[in-house]
């Protein structure tokens, strides 16, 4: 009997994504396994039914879990879900590891083995599987787009027959992928991007991308690469540097996320308060308690004249590739695994052994297992 | 003639440093240079032919020296530098009649032997006495001496049969074997009427190729004389000279696209050549001009149109841009408010190009500029720098603001051919004396002026 | 025969000459002829030889002796100031960064 | 006494642009003019009351317009206002001259002079007040930002760790200055842009733009510059080819809009259809009935699974900029007549010849009155 | 000697075809036609030379003519592409050769007359003797005959001896009024010693250079027996090639970044030099190198890394794509899944450059290409084409799937320095045998790239 | 003294030679040195020369010239092939468009 992979729909509301794409799902099929997925799974990413080939439909997501021996997901499953997992089956996707005590208890009860990509080890050779990055990537232009189209004032310098239109001023904060991806954005439709990363390393990042790093004259770069802690009075130095540049720009985009913590405020409600009006700010962290104060998450709020938008979802609004991504990125972490429709997880591997959650009910990461208290 | 070992040696020294300093000066960066080598070894054969075997004649020949050169020194030194290109012509013309001099004084002495030696002393005589008084009437045009274009009737019918008139009688005293002095009198006489009435009906605009082909003329004279003398020093300055200055007229003939045919034979009569811009008459300008008066410019400003963005040249105008800055040279951007065919049309495309923001300006922030700006470089813009729509009523374009860039010292203006722009008028500007015209697709003429940019160091 | 070996020199003099200043931006056309007019000023050296050897009786052969020479003289000193003049221009102060 | 300028605030529900701008109205007092404003008038464009300086305060448009002898509007006055007016006033701005009869008839009847920037000849000395270009620019550039936040897919072409995402493709409908500008930032944003246009000089000007004509293979250019009768074999073969590219694209923006009249079908139903799952199309002609089949005009609406976009108002998504420039071109045309805060009219002008829709009385514009029927 | 003016006038336009067919063969273009030209020449002058005045000894000359020639002209059809130097080295050395011969003759015949003469001949006949047997061993090492590198003691030392010994003979022998013809073979018979144990040490890697020495050494030897032969045309052709020769190996040491005094003085061993590359040596290329490789290849893929990003040289890149396209070279952009520091990193510069999107290939595509291309320019990249990741499990960067940059023929690594990419690992590759490192900045780099593609028509 | 025109000759033609090629990529280098290499093939003549008015007597002379014009054919009909094989590589149908 050959693996059986289950591909059930996502029930969290606003969740637009799936986990495989019809060319991924051939792949599957063509390493010897078979593909169980809910009927109109990939509908709400714009891959209808009749895009897969090669698929057994099912009707309810319980025959999914029900039946597989490896379920993907892009948000967690239910405990009601995993409750109809077969015993010993593996589920692989984001897993939101650090947040709900009560799914990782039902996972260790039921005695399946979790991969969690939020735990992926940051190698070289697991970027292909970096869920987190592609999704930073779909994320960051997203945000610049919001940016932009929320903003009421063109983005590009703009001479017409009476006059010229100064470029708008975008300042991003936190050069991660996203980040990265944000500024990029901006600048492609003509804004002058300014950001700003703890991480003295950036600078280049930034620069090469043909944006301006705002200097606060303090550098966090400490021995071994990681961040030293502030002194008081370089904290207050930054604040200020910072607070001219936000109060500076047209359009403010915020992506410090800390992946399974609270966002850090790192723009305060007098920043936004010492804003321009018509000023736009996006904070991309929205979803995790937000970089900016008084962010409303999923909501637009007007503070003054400013327009703070905190998006969440966000990669949902692009579904297709963001789609695409994800499949590509679960495959290529299954895949070599399967092999003539068998699974062999090989557990000396850095990767396979990183990103497991669960494991004949164990919590297997120590980090996890320590912030649950498990 | 007789000379000794350590004399030759210094001559052969002297060669080598001319062509070394001929060499530096045909690159802005080491022409300087150049002409202070050559210099010094001026000086080192002057001081070396007084120790020449079995001179004489000192006192005279110092007298003859000082004077010469100092009445050069002082003209060349006073004279205002637009004058400069006459001045060129009257130096020419006395190393021209200095050649023709030393042939004259060889006949007179007996001392040319040879059939090719006599052949060379002919040939340098009338050479260096066309050169001679070529110059001088081209000096005296230039100096407004002679303010009339003198013309004969028939003249090029005048021209060839003096011409052949004197080279029979060269012919004749190079064949005789003690030529009477009388005959050669009359040649060196021949000669010069020859120069003068060549160059008599030449038009100003036309007088710096003549006075290089002239200054050519007289390299080729003393390097036969040199020959004549024995002295291969002469021979290879003059022979150097004679081939790059051939070169040197024939390029500078294709800059003003006028080849030295039509010049000597139908020329540009003078008073309308040197008088103000003809109505109808656009200039062209090559790739290499252009990067050159925009390279040695300390100012210039880019005025793009909708032609840059049918030739998708802005990237190209981006790197020339970035290489003149590298140069020293400021540049700038000056968008109308309607190039293009869309608002922003031009903003789109620097930008894609990578031009930075801070060099881009609107009419309203640059167009008082123009006036302190040496070079205005129009790249397929047309209808925005008509000055038409300041002055002219019925003008279709009338009352539309335009960028000034008639007011830059230098105009040159990129585009494909006559064709007009948007509105289809007739545009002024590239009629104004200031104004050349620089034709080809912008992608690939912007793409010539960088390579000669780049080779300008 | 000796003569053929200037006619080596003529022509590789050409040559010389062609090639030097095969690459000329047009900005030194004027200067270059000026100073290549300066070169040929070297005319002053045969005019001082000929001169030299003049019949010192011969006021004819003096007097062309002398013309020849202060023409030649002329030619140099003022090739020189000029050309000297017009490149000034170019002082290389101009470049402010290397490439 | 100097002339007075009115402003009142707009009343149309959706529009936020004004008619003036803090440094158009200093330039107004400098020319010896007094301007009155309705208090938040420039409030909904960002531009708060204290940023006008000199400005005459008043809470009610009514005021404004019981006492101006110049009044300036984004969209048409009311009936209501129209009866406050001065006579012999002027009333400027965007009037839709062809739409409403009555309005026509009040204003005649009032005896205010009305100029219409709509009639503006396009000539080359007006192009400095040309609001419909201004304002298309604004539109064009808009459509690019909401075909590229609607597309669940990625405009630029992406190289990732897993794979590549190849770019998307855009297609514009009409290159006039809108088109051209949409055409313009889709680029910017790195999708690959195709346009199409009756019109045969536009091919130029599209591919100026770096974008690729869609050449149907039939011409309408006829003699003497105007666009020819097509026959109908031409038309099929068009719209074949238009249906081609229109299967073949991702996005589609559609700009063709005719000043005065209803928008033309471009895009019939059936071409929606045969558009790939995912696609996106914006409709910027919805207001004055669409180009595409089935677009709602202010709404999003799915016809299979494609998201058919009908914007409206849309440069008051960026009244910043939007009102800026009208106000720009509104003083373009009217400052060279006002002199010592006198304001002297030279009815041999051109520009406000043209432009004049209502004076003494009287309807000045032909195509307006036949249109009217008055 | 004695001649006439018909076959004088011939050797001067004989020498002239030459040097205009050198010319010509500086530039790729014309190139063919320079050595076609020169081959015409060379036919006339030797025509020519069988009617100089009292010429004997026809059969036997013609039989060494024919013998000569025939046997090189099949051996230089015949012989393989790849062996091309060697011939080049023993056809020079011939030359060489011929030169000592003429002057060995012209001793035995007791016919140098004067001290510049005898100095000349001498000085061609000991440049000759040493080109001659020093080709004659580069041709034998290069043909694998002789296997070892050869290297005596003191290597240094004796070299000097011996040719201080050399030079000491040929004075007395220039001083000697009728030097006895002893001395003068043993004179012969030490220069062709000292040319051997010369050239005996140095290694296969630096054996262009020698022979491009060798060559110019024949030029001068060739060009000083001219003037013992009075004739001005060997003089000439031989010290042009002696100009030109030693110009050329200058150029060609510097392209190789070995200064001639080390290949001479220190030699590289030929086993390590001929052998496979050595671990942990990074070989040099200059930009007209790479300009070249590029320009007369027909496919090009460039593979852009984080580096491009950090110097922008984006614009610069594209640049160079276009004109080598132009020059009819096939060009692709290889962009790794993870090349820069954000996914589409590069996609958004390239297109900022304006590199059209089919252009640009992702791994999947165009990893297997690699080995079909001449030419991999790998800029500013780093971790993403280190083959280690293939092989080395230890390595942090193992299991990354790379662009096979290395199968290409020849890959060019744009680069500042030493530095490491991201992973901080060192890279495999930049120490392959078809690889060279072209340091500095990408954006100046690929400038100085494009100056010299341009150059090359 | 007629050396010294000689002399003229020498720097005349190495200025020249220099001249001329002081500009060639690097890809030329190899076919330019074996051009150059034929060039001075042209030392067949003067072997001609000399072995043409050896004595005809005198077989050491024979032997010498002999010697001589062997070697001096040798290096211009080998340089000659071997160039013009490197070169043939360099057909310009290589240019598809023009600039
Ligand atoms: N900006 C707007 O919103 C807008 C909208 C509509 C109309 N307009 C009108 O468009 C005009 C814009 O003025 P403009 O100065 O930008 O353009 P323009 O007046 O239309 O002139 C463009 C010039 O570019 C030249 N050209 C075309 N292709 C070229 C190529 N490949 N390389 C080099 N030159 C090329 C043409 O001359 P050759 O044919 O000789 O090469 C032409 O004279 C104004 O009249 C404006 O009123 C503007
Ligand atoms: N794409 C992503 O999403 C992402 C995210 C994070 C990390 N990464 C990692 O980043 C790496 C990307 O590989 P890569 O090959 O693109 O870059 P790389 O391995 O980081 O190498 C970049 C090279 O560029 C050279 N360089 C820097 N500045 C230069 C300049 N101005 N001119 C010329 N060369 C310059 C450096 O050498 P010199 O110092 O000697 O000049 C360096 O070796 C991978 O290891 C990948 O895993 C990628
Ligand atoms: N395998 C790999 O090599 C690999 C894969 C993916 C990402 N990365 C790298 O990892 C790094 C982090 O990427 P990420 O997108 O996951 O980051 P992230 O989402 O964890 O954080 C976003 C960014 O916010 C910054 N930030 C945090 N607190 C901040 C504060 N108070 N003020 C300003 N900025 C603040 C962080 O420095 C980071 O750059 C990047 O450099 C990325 O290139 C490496
Ligand atoms: N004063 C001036 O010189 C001036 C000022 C502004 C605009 N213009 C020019 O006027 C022209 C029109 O600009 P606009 O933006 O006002 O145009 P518009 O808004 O009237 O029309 C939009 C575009 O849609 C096109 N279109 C109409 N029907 C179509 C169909 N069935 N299929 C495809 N396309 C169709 C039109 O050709 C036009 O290009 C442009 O070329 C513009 O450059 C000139």
């Amino acid at each position: 009997m050959p693996l059986v992979i289950g591909v059930p729909a996502e029930t969290v509301s606003g969740e637009r994504r799936v986990s495989v794409v019809p060319d991924v799902v051939k792949k599957y099929i063509g390493l010897g396994a078979e593909v169980v997925m809910q009927k109109g799974a990939g509908a709400p990413a714009h891959y209808p039914d009749e895009a897969f080939e090669g698929v057994k439909w099912v009707d309810d997501a319980n025959e999914v879990f029900a039946s597989a021996d490896i379920v993907f997901g892009v948000q967690p499953p239910s405990q009601a879900h995993i409750g109809k997992m077969k015993a010993g089956a593996v589920w692989l996707g984001m897993l939101q590891p650090w947040s709900d005590k009560a799914r990782v208890e039902k996972l260790l009860k039921k005695n399946v083995t979790t991969f969690a990509l939020e735990l992926l080890p940051r190698i070289t050779r697991s970027q292909s599987m970096d869920v987190l990055s592609s999704q930073a990537a779909v994320a960051g232009y997203e945000c610049a787009l919001i940016a932009a189209d929320h903003s009421p004032k063109f983005f590009p310098m703009l001479t017409y027959a009476a006059g010229t239109i100064r470029p708008a001023r975008v300042l991003v904060i936190g050069a991660g992928v996203a980040g990265l991806q944000a500024i990029a954005t901006a600048r492609r439709i003509g804004a002058m991007v300014e950001a700003y990363d703890v991480r003295p390393e950036t600078r280049e990042q930034i620069e090469s991308l043909g944006a301006k790093f705002v200097d606060t004259g303090v550098s966090a770069a400490g021995t071994g690469g990681y961040a030293r802690e502030l002194t008081d009075e370089e904290k207050a130095q930054q604040a200020e540097k910072l607070a001219k540049a936000v109060a500076n720009c047209d359009a403010l985009i915020t992506t410090a996320a800390i992946p399974g913590r609270k966002a850090p405020i790192i723009i305060t409600a007098d920043m936004v308060a010492r804003m321009k009006p018509g000023s736009v700010v996006v904070d991309m962290a929205a979803e995790s308690g937000g970089n900016v104060e008084g962010t409303v998450a999923g909501d637009k709020t007007w503070v003054g004249d400013v327009l703070v938008v905190g998006p969440t979802h966000i990669t949902s609004r692009m579904p297709v590739h963001a789609s695409e991504m994800i499949a590509k990125n679960l495959f290529n972490f299954i895949s070599p695994f399967i092999k003539d429709g068998e699974l062999a997880l090989d557990w000396e591997d850095e990767v396979i052994a990183g990103c497991c959650l669960t494991h004949e009910g164990q919590v297997r990461h120590d980090g996890v297992r320590q912030t649950l208290g498990l | 003639m007789h000379s000794n070992l350590f004399i030759d040696l210094a001559y052969v020294a002297v060669a080598v440093v001319f062509i070394l300093g001929l060499k530096a000066m045909s690159s802005p960066v080491t022409a300087r240079k150049g002409i202070v080598w050559a210099g010094w070894a001026m000086v080192a054969a002057t001081l070396v032919t007084l120790f020449f075997p079995g001179m004489q004649n000192f006192a005279l020949m110092i007298v003859a020296m000082l004077a010469g050169a100092s009445v050069a020194w002082w003209s060349g030194k006073k004279v205002a530098m637009t004058d400069m290109p006459q001045m060129v012509a009257i130096y020419n013309g006395m190393g021209g009649g200095a050649a023709a001099a030393i042939a004259l004084l060889e006949f007179t002495k007996g001392e040319v032997h040879g059939m090719v030696a006599a052949a060379l002393a002919v040939l340098g005589a009338l050479i260096g006495s066309v050169a001679f008084s070529g110059s001088c009437i081209a000096f005296a045009k230039l100096q407004g001496i002679m303010k009339k274009a003198f013309r004969l009737p028939k003249q090029d019918a005048v021209n060839i049969v003096l011409a052949a008139i004197t080279v029979i009688l060269g012919l004749a005293i190079i064949s005789a074997d003690h030529p009477g002095m009388g005959w050669i009198v009359v040649f060196f006489i021949l000669s010069l009427i020859l120069g003068a009435i060549i160059t008599a009906p030449i038009g100003g605009a036309d007088m710096p190729v003549v006075i290089s082909l002239l200054n050519a003329f007289t390299g080729l004279a003393v390097g036969f004389e040199g020959y004549v003398l024995k002295n291969p020093a002469l021979i290879v300055a003059g022979i150097v000279v004679g081939a790059s200055g051939t070169l040197l007229t024939q390029l500078m003939a294709k800059a003003m696209n006028r080849p030295i045919r039509n010049i000597i034979f139908t020329p540009i009569t003078g008073e309308a050549a040197e008088g103000e811009a003809i109505e109808g008459t656009m200039r062209e300008m090559g790739a290499l001009d252009a990067a050159a008066t925009m390279r040695y410019a300390s100012r210039v400003i880019i005025v793009p149109g909708y032609g840059m963005a049918v030739a998708g040249a802005q990237h190209k105008v981006w790197e020339m841009t970035e290489l003149l800055e590298e140069a020293g040279v400021e540049v700038s951007f000056a968008i109308h408010p309607v190039a293009g065919r869309m608002p922003g049309h031009m903003n789109v495309l620097l930008a894609e190009a990578g031009v930075p923001y801070d060099k881009i300006f609107d009419l309203e922030e640059i167009n008082a500029d123009f006036a302190q700006t040496d070079v205005a470089l129009v790249i397929g813009a047309n209808d925005v720098v008509n000055p038409t729509a300041r002055t002219d009523k019925s003008s279709p374009i009338y009352g539309m603001p335009i960028l000034n860039a008639d007011e830059a010292q230098n105009v040159i203006v990129v585009k494909r051919g006559k064709g007009t722009g948007y509105s289809g008028v007739e545009n002024a500007l590239f009629y104004k004396e200031n104004c050349r015209m620089l034709y080809g697709s912008a992608q690939e003429v912007i793409g010539d002026v960088i390579s000669h940019v780049k080779s300008m160091g | 025969m000796e003569g053929i070996v200037y006619l080596y020199v003529f022509v590789l003099a050409a040559f010389t000459g062609y090639e030097v200043i095969s690459r000329v931006p047009v900005i030194l056309h004027t200067p270059l002829m000026s100073g290549s007019n300066f070169i040929h000023g070297v005319v002053l050296v045969g005019a001082m030889v000929v001169m030299g050897h003049a019949d010192p009786d011969s006021p004819v052969q003096l007097a062309i002796g002398f013309f020849a020479v202060f023409l030649g003289a002329a030619n140099a000193a003022g090739g020189y100031v000029v050309t000297e003049r017009m490149l000034a221009m170019f002082k290389s102060d101009k470049k402010k960064g290397g490439a």
